[in-house]
């Protein structure tokens, strides 16, 4: 591309790292707090012991759990959309990549967090590492539990690298535009990248070897998240379709949580030119799928279920659809089907506000959908007499709290520091087409030969 | 050590300047190319292209699981505990771990292989200029020899650069 | 655990750690030289007898070495001792036969409860303040002597009274002799749900004035009227074995059992058949069942026991089942089904207890089973009922109705040895006010409870476990089991056994008295002196059926109401255990809870959920209580478990819940002057939404919830 | 060859009167967790007598069941756990190891029948309730899961008498609190490899039968139902 449209555009996208308003500051200080407050609510909690949640016998799983289900699938936004765009070489991902990866990495920090803060001894998290030990034994590999270490082990250093890697050239442009002390340290992270064509294709070649690698892994994670469930003899959980459900779900949530990202980018980062309403029509187009998807898999769950009249099923089943749990179900419902399928639907509504307001209805939905999934089950087992009910207590709110508070948090920081949308690939996608360029540089070329 | 090298704004104009190096009889490992973004259509983008980066990739998916075989039964046989009515060696759950660890495996052989074919981390070499990062187009030689210098410059000139620079 | 105690317990924790570095010596703990030889780790077992009721199981005890924090010679310190760790029933023992119900596993923490009273206190704060200072036991027996020698010398020794629980065993003797050599009258026995309606008819029909000993084991059909013989009544243990051994303990035989009443029992949900009656009519279908069979050509010799029913010996002629249905609500067919087993399925056995014994016509239900009972041919006999030898007489004289609060008020003064009966009686009774007004009382409680609370002198007794124990049960085995045994452990706290209390008391008196014993072991080991059972009495005229009188009209108090012995309390006198709090009752599977039992239709008629508290009002005040659905009760009935609702028991059972026994109507048995416990009448209303104080273990009342409704 | 311990629990002989409730409380040292506790649903009791009402007034009954840790020999329990605090046994007990557990709650959403019950706080006894603690029980502390273990310190104890008398195991030389307790004497304690052991031929009744056998379970506990007549 030109030389001043280029400069134009690294000024853009580089304002944000270069000016800092005081409400950024104002911002950081509010989240900040929230998050400090949360983790003193953690400590808490493990001073006075588990007992100060609400958790109790049956209902041994709740407010956490969910959590950490929805967390997970959020994270499921970034790497594996960008990496199936750029496997399909969508042109408009190129904008869009990095921020969705960001939710991905944090997503994934925040919802990993969470079975240790679920932990009746959280301080001895680590004996799920497999490393020989005075104890003599290792974690035992059947467990779901231990599928999770892995998965999200793989899953996040698989998407912090993803993240990283094509961050590089860019910290070189913000190095090669500073002074002082960003210059060092922008210096230090561009690994003194100086863009030669060898480093330009071990890159790209990269790029599309984890693209590749990222997303199976990305499947995996959720589907083993949803194991934690589909391997337990429980009522509506012991199901065969619980894998993709979940994996559908949490791309769903996914999608829902980088509209709402996106369009905060674009609003307070002023990057309208870069974020087009064609990137909310097809993040919105996106949205719609999934939610079809979703009531799909409710459906036929349900259907299942409720045809298949197993007495201890059937107990789950009418505690949630005209139970005590109704009206979260149905709410549930509303938000993740009605609302974003009639307003996704129509082409007039399918415009930014809309996919937020659909967006924001979908993250409450799949918050509830997890809920909806671990408690009544657990209430309701085979044995009556002991069944139970849930309700959540301070801490549980508090700590559920502080971790939306440290996404707004880390997002904010990471959009501050590091280029929100990734220049170089910008710039490539505002290079002429491919064949056009090839054809006439030869034609130029061929002239300028003796 | 020194060396001389030219900006130009666009890639053919590069391309011209890297062709007329190649005329003046520079040796192709001896002229560096940098650019602030890929291209791809100029022949001289496609300079070592050639990568074992895939088959590398393969091959560290391979140690992983084979590291994540051994682990899982290793430590089931380790001390041999009976859960659940399932064996001790435990394949389909296994599985599961070994898959990851295979991914992880993968994932982890490109990044590193990355890193060392692109000599990343490493220190900015004294040819070079920060005009690249805006969109300029850097050819140049290091420590050409006097006697190639004249011909050299004359090709970078003709390249359609608007001066030429020393390092 | 909330904020201030985390506050307080870093505050704490802070210090100690300065003052460990400092390493001071007052905080070290001085460890003592053990008193007797223990090989640590290895438990040996020794035998006891379990104090919870009058049934007197023997039970083993597990006695293993511990470290006991202890004051010896005013220093603190750690000393070894061997300790009761845990009570089996004995397997020689012919009534617990190795079993052993709750409240006997339970009983241990009588001994380690944290609120046990461990020296003598002398009242400092106003009565019933429950402020004490420590004195010695010098002075604690000078006191109590004292106050003997004052009233010896106003030669008013009529003015002493002794207050106890029946069927003590020999401490009761010893009070007796003590009280008889002093001058004055026998000891008063108190127990809310005790049977002396049934005593005093089995001497009618039988000439025994005890309680029957049921060989449930080798009998094929049994029909309990009332009785919870499996839970609370008589000697459940030895009972349940019974049991145990009817259903399945001879091959090939399955002995069947039906129970009557009002209110489903632990007892009843056994039953093959549950027969719900109007209360006060189990004696009427009792001699339904007897006309049944006498009109089956039988011949009508039931002796004695017939010879007390009114319309014997002409075949019970007002007694048809057409009759009888309309009476008690039962069905004539069923009536004659039922009588038909008994005559088929010999051999057969009848008996009642609880509810339809404390009517006002309780001792005609009484003599008509003893006399069906007769007819059946089985007293005596294998598969009936016979009395234990030895068993029957109580030195003791029961504390009578409405005549109580003279006979306690006339008292100067009152010796209470663990009895509670301002819990226990109705407030008509006024036996708050009489005791109040009672100069001097003096304890030997090893708990305030909401009597000896009122004590002005306090001499805790030793623990059952630290104590010379003994016992004659009156039922539950074919021949006399007297027992005896020694103390398990020493004892923890500067306690002393009653028994030896009461003999220093006697010795110091101004004027000794001489008694037979020396030391507590004497009495345990000494047997009564072989009473001949008293003259049986014959009634003034046969018995006839009379409709039981109920306080409150109908139309105002629209229920019954039916305080039934608890499991886990009995009468209230275990509510301080915490097992036994927090044990789900059986039935409704509630913990450290007091409840109000409604039939479902009931409640939906009154709008009343599960938890929802009502006002439960009889002519003598309210108590308010959460709502129990309770499938299992007759639509016109209400229940409430007793046990709860004390004023003053320990940590665990003070102001927890309420005491139905408050709202009783002082109706008594016209012959013998019990209380008639079953004989009131109550309205309900809704008093407000549930408050979270009915605490329950079970989630479903039902197996299948859903079963009968659409999907 | 190994033992196999199991129970049979004769609902017809059973009264629910909630003795083996309490006796099991004094054997494994569980704690009372009060009534604040107890509203929050923490009451724990390794033993309990599920009730289920029948029918309606008049023609009204009531069931009761003892439910206790069944020792699943295809536990559900067993392998989600993710540091084997809860295995098998050589003797077919299911385990549950106190300090190896970091307390996921997983075991006891995957116990069908809900008889792992979790320490939310550390257990308080009063002084000197705890002179009452049985020493051959380790006490649990706070946020590990404990249930019901056949009073395996019974077990123990009883094989460490027999090898020292250098005897084999007697049929009935072993009983957990709960069966000893039981005065009705429905439960019955034994070796289900012994064909002879009372607990075999009881398993073998027609009467006999498993809780939530299409499970899958294989649990080791026989209920024999319960009969009526009249």
């Amino acid at each position: 591309m030109s030389e001043a449209s280029s400069r134009k555009l690294s000024d853009d996208l580089l304002r944000p790292l270069l000016e800092t308003s005081w409400r950024f500051y104002a911002l950081v200080a509010f989240l900040g707090s929230i998050v400090l407050m949360g983790l003193c609510t953690w400590a808490y909690q493990m001073y006075m012991g588990f007992g100060m949640t609400g958790i109790n016998n049956p209902i041994f799983w709740a407010f956490y759990i969910t959590n950490f289900v929805f967390w997970i699938g959020i994270s499921h936004a970034g790497t594996l959309i960008s990496a199936i765009l750029r496997l399909v070489n969508a042109g408009w991902r190129r904008p869009v990549t990095r921020c969705a990866e960001v939710i991905t990495a944090f997503a994934l920090m925040i919802g990993a967090m969470f079975p240790i803060i679920h932990l009746g001894r959280p301080w001895l998290f680590f004996w799920l590492v497999p490393y020989p030990n005075s104890r003599l034994i290792w974690p035992n590999f059947r467990s779901p539990l231990v599928w999770d270490f892995f998965a999200i082990t793989t899953y996040l250093t698989g998407s912090v690298l993803f993240l990283v890697l094509p961050m590089i050239p860019d910290f070189a442009l913000v190095r090669d535009r500073t002074t002082g002390m960003r210059h060092k340290i922008y210096g230090a992270l561009a690994l003194g990248w100086q863009g030669t064509p060898k480093q330009w294709h071990r890159l790209e070649s990269a790029m599309s070897i984890m693209a590749i690698a990222i997303i199976p892994v990305a499947v995996s994670v959720h589907t083993i998240v949803s194991f934690d469930f589909s391997m337990a003899p429980v009522p509506m959980w012991h199901s065969t379709m619980f894998g993709p459900y979940f994996v559908a779900g949490a791309i769903f949530s996914g999608i829902a949580g980088l509209i709402i990202a996106m369009a905060a980018l674009r609003k307070f980062l002023h990057l309208e030119e870069y974020l087009h309403p064609v990137h909310f029509q097809n993040l919105g187009k996106l949205l719609l799928m999934m939610s079809l998807l979703w009531g799909y898999f409710v459906f036929a769950e349900r259907l299942t279920v409720w045809y298949g009249n197993e007495s201890a099923e059937i107990a789950v089943l009418r505690v949630t659809q005209t139970g005590s749990f109704a009206p979260l179900y149905w709410t549930m419902v509303v938000v993740n089907f009605v609302i974003p399928v009639s307003i996704l639907s129509i082409k007039r509504l399918r415009t930014i506000a809309g996919c937020v307001v659909a967006s924001f209805g979908v993250l409450v939905g799949m918050w509830l959908e997890r809920f909806l999934i671990v408690v009544p089950s657990l209430g309701h087992k085979y044995l009556p007499y002991s069944w139970g009910t849930y309700r959540p207590r301070p801490v549980e709110l508090l700590i559920t709290a502080s971790t939306f508070a440290a996404m707004c948090l880390l997002y904010t920081l990471f959009a501050k520091f590091v280029p929100i949308i990734s220049i170089w690939e910008l710039k490539v996608g505002e290079q002429e087409p491919f064949e056009t360029a090839k054809e006439r540089s030869a034609r130029v070329l061929g002239e300028a030969r003796p | 050590m020194s060396a001389v090298y030219a900006l130009y704004s666009s890639p053919d104009a590069a391309q011209r300047a890297v062709n007329g190096l190649y005329a003046a009889g520079i040796a192709q490992a001896d002229v560096v190319v940098m650019s602030g973004e890929p291209f791809e259509a100029q022949p001289f983008a496609h300079r070592d292209s050639a990568t074992w980066l895939w088959y590398i990739a393969c091959l560290g998916g391979f140690v992983g699981l084979v590291f994540s075989t051994w682990l899982t039964r290793m430590t089931e046989l380790a001390w041999p505990l009976q859960t659940g009515n399932m064996p001790i060696v435990a394949w389909w759950p296994n599985l599961i771990v070994i898959f990851e660890l295979t991914m992880l495996g993968a994932i982890l052989a490109t990044v590193l292989t990355l890193f060392v074919t692109a000599k990343l981390p490493g220190r900015l070499p004294k040819l070079y200029d920060p005009e690249v990062t805006n969109g300029k187009i850097l050819v140049g030689v290091e420590n050409p020899s006097a006697a190639t210098l004249p011909a050299l410059e004359r090709a970078l000139m003709a390249g359609g650069a608007a001066e030429l620079k020393r390092s | 655990m909330d904020r201030r105690d985390f506050i307080k317990l870093t505050a704490i924790t802070g210090t100690s750690a300065t003052l460990a570095s400092c390493g001071n010596p007052e905080h070290q703990l001085i460890r003592f030289v053990p008193d007797d030889d223990i090989v640590p780790g290895v438990a040996e077992w020794k035998p006891s007898v379990c104090p919870m009721c009058a049934a007197g199981c023997g039970v083993t005890v597990r006695v293993m070495d511990a470290d006991v924090e202890t004051v010896r010679s005013g220093q603190a310190g750690v000393v070894k001792m061997a300790v009761a760790k845990k009570l089996e029933g004995n397997p020689k023992d012919p009534i617990s036969q190795g079993g052993l119900c709750a409240r006997g596993q339970a009983s241990i923490q009588l001994t380690y409860h944290p609120d046990r009273l461990v020296h003598p206190m002398k009242r400092t704060g106003a009565r019933g303040s429950g402020e004490y200072k420590e004195i010695t036991w010098d002075e604690a027996i000078a006191e109590l002597t004292g106050q003997l020698d004052t009233l010896a010398a106003a030669r008013d020794q009529k003015s002493v009274t002794f207050l106890t629980r029946p069927h003590r065993g020999r401490r009761t003797a010893l009070a007796a002799e003590l009280l008889k050599s002093f001058g004055a009258a026998a000891p008063i026995t108190y127990e809310l749900f005790a049977d002396e309606v049934l005593r005093r008819a089995n001497a009618i029909s039988f000439g025994h004035e005890q309680l029957p000993t049921i060989d449930l084991a080798r009998s094929r059909f049994a029909i309990s009227f009332g009785a919870d013989f499996l839970g609370t009544w008589n000697s459940p243990v030895a009972q349940s074995a019974a049991y145990g051994a009817m259903r399945q303990g001879r091959p090939g035989v399955r002995g069947a059992f039906v129970q009557v009443e009002s209110r489903m029992s632990l007892t009843g949900a056994s039953a093959d058949e549950w027969v719900p009656v109007k209360p006060g009519t189990e004696g009427v279908l009792a001699l339904g069942l007897a006309h049944a069979i006498l009109a089956g050509k039988r011949p009508a010799d039931a002796g004695r026991a017939g010879a007390a029913i009114e319309g014997w010996t002409s075949g019970l002629p007002d007694y048809t089942p057409a009759k009888v249905e309309q009476i008690t609500g039962v069905a004539a067919k069923k009536i004659e089904r039922i009588a038909h087993s008994l005559v088929e399925l010999q051999p057969t056995v009848a008996f009642i207890g609880g509810a339809p014994l404390a009517q006002t016509n309780g001792l005609f239900s009484a003599l008509a089973v003893n006399a069906l009972n007769a007819l059946l041919g089985n007293v005596g006999q294998p598969g009936g009922i016979s009395f234990t030898p030895g068993g029957g007489a109580d030195l003791g004289r029961p504390l009578g109705g409405a005549s109580s609060a003279p006979t306690l008020g006339s008292a100067k003064v009152l010796l209470l040895d663990d009895v509670n009966p301002i819990f226990a009686s109705p407030k008509a009774w006024k036996v708050r006010e009489a005791i109040a007004a009672i100069p001097f009382i003096a304890s030997f409680s090893s708990f305030l409870d909401d009597t000896s609370i009122m004590a002005d002198l306090i001499l805790p007794d030793h623990s059952f476990l630290e104590s010379w124990v003994d016992s004659a049960p009156e039922s539950g085995s074919m021949d006399a089991v007297p027992t005896n045994a020694g103390p398990v452990m020493k004892p923890l706290y500067s306690t002393r056994a009653t028994a030896e209390v009461l003999i220093e008391v006697a010795g110091k008196l101004k004027s000794p008295l001489a008694l037979p014993w020396k030391t507590a072991e004497e009495v345990a080991k000494s047997t009564a002196k072989a009473s001949p059972q008293p003259p049986a009495p014959s009634p003034k005229s046969p018995a006839r059926f009379a409709e039981p009188v109920f306080d409150g009209d109908a139309t105002a108090y629209p229920f019954h109401f039916l305080p039934y012995a608890s499991l886990q309390f009995g009468d209230g006198s275990s509510a301080h255990l915490p097992w036994l709090q927090e044990m789900p009752d059986p039935l409704t599977s509630a913990m450290w809870s007091s409840w109000v039992e409604i039939n479902p239709q009931t409640a939906e008629r009154l709008r009343l959920a599960q938890g929802d508290l009502v006002d439960v009002t009889s002519s003598q005040g309210t108590v308010r209580a959460p709502v129990m659905i309770f499938p299992g009760i007759a639509p016109d009935i209400v229940a409430m478990p007793v046990g709860q609702g004390h004023e003053a028991f320990t940590r665990y059972a003070t102001g927890r819940g309420v005491n139905p026994v408050s709202i009783l109507a002082p109706a008594t048995e016209p012959e013998t002057g019990a209380l008639a416990w079953a004989a009131t009448r109550v309205k309900i209303a809704r008093a407000g939404d549930p408050d979270g104080k009915l605490i329950m273990f079970a989630g479903e009342m039902r197996e299948h919830p859903h079963e009968g409704k659409t999907r | 060859m190994a033992h196999k311990w199991g129970m049979a629990v004769d609902l017809d002989t059973c009264t629910g009167c909630g003795a083996c409730v309490t006796a099991c409380h004094a054997e494994n040292n569980i704690p009372t967790v009060g009534d604040e506790q107890a509203a929050r649903g923490r009451a724990m009791h390794w033993l309990r007598v599920e009730r289920y009402w029948e029918g309606d007034f008049p023609d009204v009954r009531l069931k009761f069941r003892p439910v206790m840790c069944q020792q699943c020999d295809a536990a559900p329990c067993e392998p989600v756990c993710p540091t084997y605090a809860s295995h098998h046994t050589a003797e077919g007990l299911n385990a549950q190891v106190y300090n190896r557990c970091i307390g996921t709650r997983y075991c006891a959403n995957a116990c069908p029948y809900n008889v792992r019950f979790f320490d939310f706080f550390n257990p308080q006894w009063p002084k000197p309730l705890h002179l009452q603690l049985n020493p051959d029980v380790s006490i649990r502390e706070v946020g590990v899961m404990e249930k019901c273990t056949f009073c395996v310190q019974r077990i123990s104890a009883a094989s460490i008498d027999a090898k020292a008398e250098k005897r084999e195991l007697k049929d009935g030389d072993i009983k957990p609190a709960c069966v000893q307790s039981c005065s009705a004497r429905a439960m019955v304690f034994g070796d289900l490899n012994d064909p002879e052991s009372e607990v075999s031929r009881l398993s073998r009744s027609p009467r006999g039968g498993k809780l939530l056998e299409d499970v899958g379970t294989l649990p080791k506990v026989t209920y024999l139902a319960r009969q009526t007549q009249v």
